[in-house]
């Protein structure tokens, strides 16, 4: 028995799971219906697909969730993972889904899949037949993705950064290294017996001011993570900046420079996607204002040419939305898609170079790190704030990156912290802005920046 | 004053918790910030630590109903009668009325419950409490 | 006493009209605020300007709407008039807005301007302190725009074309040029006494696919009408074509060839502004989809770099929209172009050439027309079908030119009817499109086109 | 079987009225099409003139109430007992109510009601109509 297959042993026997039959699972994933595989779907190219988020705590609210999904025209289902079973506390989502089930109330924010185990799980799949997404945000997501795969969950989103960084206050990051290594070597066995199973980055990390550089730097290197352990099919995402020419710059130099990477370290045979997440910040607490930011959203996916959006609710604000809720957005983001028609292709050529410049050298001294491993490469990064995500709630995070808006929207630089950009570009960033005099006024704007589409 | 901040439980949401940090030092208290994911006895610990006035608790998560209801028993175990107790944020899971989650959280034994209020809003409330009881 | 003068005195002349008082107007507009001028507005170019549509036939009704608008910010006020005063059948407004009164049920589908008269209109207008625009489409609009005027209302909507062609079936064309001359030499003569009169023309026309050509032409044509007898303030128009990309060329088209005739015929300090009309054709029945189209609009209004966007509401499929609905399409327009940050500036060579090319061979053929004077040239030009709008319900309109939908959505011309357009325009417009083989499937194709929003 | 339509009153929508041409044409109707801008009179002298047996009005514009209120008096007037009058489009100012609208529209003398019908929906309905009367 290899040594991934006694680990695969350990991580499944866990006191609040069923036994797992990897027998049984892998026959399933050989003979599993194309459908099911987003990578089938994002072959066809024929049009951008639609996700929305959504997790319900009992098997039956989440059975009618995708029911209401289905009747909207969805492209992609979504499963959203609680916040307990993200930090592997199955003991409490256990207790939750208990007392939710009992009073017909949701106690969980999302679908404790590990406690509802792969084999009911994946009726609910099986029958809708539509790809399905795993959206949690967990360090440790072994035994979630295993029960996911099992389920008939074909794409994985996470990563040892985007899944830490803004997700975690202490969990060690060495250790999520290990662990998503880990789930990306299932994913890559699987993607032999069937379609690839896609991995997908996130990309809107804290969605609170983070720089397109760090995005991206992150979004490769957490591809090149994946390619590394045999994944073939791998998406990277952003979310809404602030400002579309922002949006659209990133845009460009993200699918040149994911591509550049993977080239040039061997990967030429990888599919890469690119995932637009609409503004993943805090909404206005008005529903119809809301929609509108919605939609604006949507008229920037399509122009950034992406090939899945995800999508919010007019119902951001105050809580996980209700099914109609989330079915009638969309019904509406569809609607836009269908009756969009001619997008120009845009560029800004001095935006991009400056971008692309900055993440190029980023990524020049993550992997001209002394260490013998990419991942430690990383992990080396991080600790020393070459890569430093603003807002990351985890203490190794830098949290030394200082960033503000500019008058059109687009997020500056204004300190530096650690990270090693060029002098010009760094000039460049900060003669985008008026900085305001004292340090509170800075304060305040940054306040003012978070609360953009407020 | 003294007050110990925090997010309870799973929840990582920080930005709030950055700002409320900001926003009490301005109004001059004495901040012991325990950040994002913390429990309620780490809370109370830190509170008896502290000999804090005030325990402010942020929620945003939704998770805050599952974490809370036992504060009752430990306010009391830790007779800690004279600390005002006050939770913020976003205190349910999907929308949910004012009029359901005040009442439910003053008993849990909360002082003061602020479900999607302003942070401001909340913090003039609370200096007004304050000095409405000293 | 002059010759106008004269002829004003007859027109307000009339059994539905109180005595109109002359003197007590002009001191009135002379000390008018200049908040009441959008001309005013329009220097100060620092936003686009939200304008939505409405009348409703009660003074009472009209003062409740303009109070829900002024809740949602709103930077132009509409005085949307009933069609029954558009065709000056004044008997039957009176009779209607009776019976509105009476029953407090709308029995009108405007504001019956007329019929209420200037004195109890102006009341209203003042009070509000903002600017007015009226809106009608009535080819004889003589006492209207008197008792407009004398009202407050400071922008003038309309012309001899597009508020003929596609408002009216039989009225006469060359007494429709006749009277809009009025109409302009009563603004500039008011003109010269405040801030300028705005007027503004209406480039939506049928709203069923009519071909940017055509609407530039017609846009440029009554402009320079206008600029004749002394308009210094003038707003060319036009609405969503159903592509983004022939939006802003279209967009790019008008505002340079708008400007260039206007210079070319001695009229360099006019004021022209670019108004954009959110999608004026059918829209759909759901009003979920309703308000995303009209976010969509929004969001390509700030692309094409507009002066005023005119909006539209969720009810428009359905009937005349509540005050509160038509209310909240104002906030939620302003709130999006609040948030719409960091917009590309966007042009494409090859089809600016060709739209300008196809402007430039009409716009000829027009001017050197053998009639003497510039209405009756443009007169000509309708009657022999060198300018020719589809589906116009007007018997002198040619109706020959048949338009399409090429794949990305953009309006194409498949028989150029009359147009006098180069081959060379009209092979680059079929190219785009792949003509289906019969006749019966070319008809199903128009009538899906004209239901491209549905 | 001939057809008079055409669109009632001020109101000059003429995209359904061109629409409504051809699809009655493709249905073998003999079509008098009055266009848009049409009075009630108008469309009777081209009822009795054409000797039809369906006259077809349409109303988008929110007017038609306004007009079609006297058609029972013309209608009995010119004794066209036999001639089917049909009205569809958008019947009212404003949303309003099917239940509302039909049966008002049917006391001015209108046989088939169509408020805010689809075209096709509504001709096939005229079909059954005049096939179950003969
Ligand atoms: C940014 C964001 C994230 C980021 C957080 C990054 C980070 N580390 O901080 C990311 C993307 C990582 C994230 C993750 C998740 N999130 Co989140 N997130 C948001 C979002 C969009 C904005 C939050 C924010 O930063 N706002 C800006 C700050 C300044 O405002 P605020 O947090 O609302 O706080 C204000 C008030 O609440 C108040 N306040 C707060 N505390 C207190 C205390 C007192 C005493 C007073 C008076 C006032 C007060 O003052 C603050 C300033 O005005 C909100 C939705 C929204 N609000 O629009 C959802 C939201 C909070 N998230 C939610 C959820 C569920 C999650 C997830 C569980 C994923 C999921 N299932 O969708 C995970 C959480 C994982 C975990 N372990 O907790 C839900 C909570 C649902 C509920 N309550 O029913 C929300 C409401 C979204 C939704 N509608 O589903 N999220
Ligand atoms: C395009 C349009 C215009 C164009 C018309 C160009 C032209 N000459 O045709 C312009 C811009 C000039 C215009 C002007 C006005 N319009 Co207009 N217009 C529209 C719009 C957006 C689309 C109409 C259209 O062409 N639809 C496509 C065709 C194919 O569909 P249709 O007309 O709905 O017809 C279908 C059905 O009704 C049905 N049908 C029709 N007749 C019949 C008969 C039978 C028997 C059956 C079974 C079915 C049937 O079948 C058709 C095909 O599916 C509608 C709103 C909408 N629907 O989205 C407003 C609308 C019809 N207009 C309206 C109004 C009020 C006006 C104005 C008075 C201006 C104003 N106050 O806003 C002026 C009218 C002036 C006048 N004298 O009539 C209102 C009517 C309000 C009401 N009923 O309460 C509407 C609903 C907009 C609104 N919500 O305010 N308009």
């Amino acid at each position: 028995m290899s040594l991934l297959q006694r680990e695969r042993d350990v991580i499944v026997n866990n006191e609040y799971v069923d036994k797992f039959d990897f027998e049984e699972i892998e026959s399933f994933i050989k003979n599993a219906p194309k459908e099911l595989f987003i990578s089938h779907h994002f072959k066809k190219r024929d049009r951008l697909l639609v996700q929305p988020r959504g997790g319900f705590p009992t098997y039956k609210k989440m059975f009618a969730l995708y029911e209401e999904f289905m009747k909207a025209d969805i492209d992609v289902l979504p499963l959203t993972v609680d916040s307990n079973t993200r930090l592997n506390d199955y003991a409490m989502s256990k207790k939750m889904l208990a007392l939710s089930e009992e009073n017909e109330m949701d106690m969980l924010n999302g679908y404790p899949l590990v406690t509802h185990g792969y084999r009911t799980t994946r009726k609910m799949i099986t029958h809708f037949n539509k790809p399905v997404s795993l959206r949690h945000g967990t360090p440790d997501a072994r035994l979630l993705v295993e029960t996911a795969l099992g389920s008939g969950i074909f794409e994985i989103e996470g990563g040892p950064i985007t899944y830490m960084l803004p997700y975690s206050k202490n969990f060690p990051l060495d250790k999520a290294f290990l662990y998503w290594k880990y789930v990306d070597k299932v994913c890559a066995k699987y993607s032999q017996l069937n379609e690839p199973i896609n991995r997908e980055s996130f990309g809107p990390l804290t969605a609170t001011l983070v720089p397109p550089c760090v995005v991206i730097v992150i979004q490769i290197v957490e591809m090149l993570l994946s390619l590394e352990e045999g994944v073939k099919s791998f998406s990277v995402s952003f979310s809404q900046n602030g400002s579309m020419m922002q949006d659209i710059v990133t845009s460009n130099v993200i699918k040149k420079l994911s591509r550049f990477y993977a080239d040039k370290l061997g990967y030429s045979d990888t599919v890469i996607n690119l995932v637009y997440h609409q503004w993943m910040g805090a909404f206005p607490r008005n529903k119809e204002l809301s929609d509108s930011l919605i939609n604006t959203n949507t008229v920037i996916a399509a122009m950034v040419r992406a090939d899945k959006i995800i999508i919010k609710t007019r119902d951001e604000a105050f809580g996980i939305p209700t099914m109609q809720c989330n079915a009638q957005s969309v019904a509406n983001t569809k609607y836009t898609l269908r009756t969009l028609k001619g997008l120009p292709v845009v560029h800004d050529e001095e935006e991009e170079a400056n971008l692309e410049a900055e993440v190029i050298s980023i990524m020049d001294a993550v992997l001209s790190d002394h260490a013998d491993t990419l991942w430690r490469k990383v992990f080396n990064s991080i600790r020393s704030g070459i890569i430093d995500v603003p807002f990351s709630p985890h203490i190794i995070n830098k949290n030394e990156v200082i960033t503000i808006r500019d008058d059109n929207g687009n997020i500056r630089i204004i300190d530096k912290g650690k990270l090693p950009i060029s002098d010009k570009c760094f000039a460049y960033e900060k003669s985008k802005v008026n900085l305001p005099p004292t340090q509170t006024e800075v304060i305040n704007k940054i306040i003012h920046d978070i609360g953009a589409m407020l | 004053m003294k007050v110990v901040t925090g997010v309870v439980g799973n929840d990582i949401h920080v930005v709030a918790n950055r700002l409320i940090d900001i926003s009490l030092q301005a109004r001059g208290c004495e901040v012991f910030n325990l950040g994002v994911n913390t429990s309620l006895e780490e809370f109370i610990d830190a509170v008896v630590e502290t000999d804090a006035d005030i325990l402010l608790i942020s929620s945003l998560n939704g998770e805050a109903e599952g974490w809370c209801r036992d504060l009752q028993f430990l306010r009391a175990e830790y007779q800690l009668r004279d600390v005002v107790f006050v939770i913020g944020g976003n205190l349910a899971v999907g929308e949910a009325k004012d009029s359901d989650i005040v009442p439910k959280y003053k008993s849990y034994g909360f002082d003061l419950v602020f479900h999607q209020v302003d942070l401001n809003t909340g913090l003039d409330a609370l200096e007004q409490y304050m000095k409405d009881r000293s």
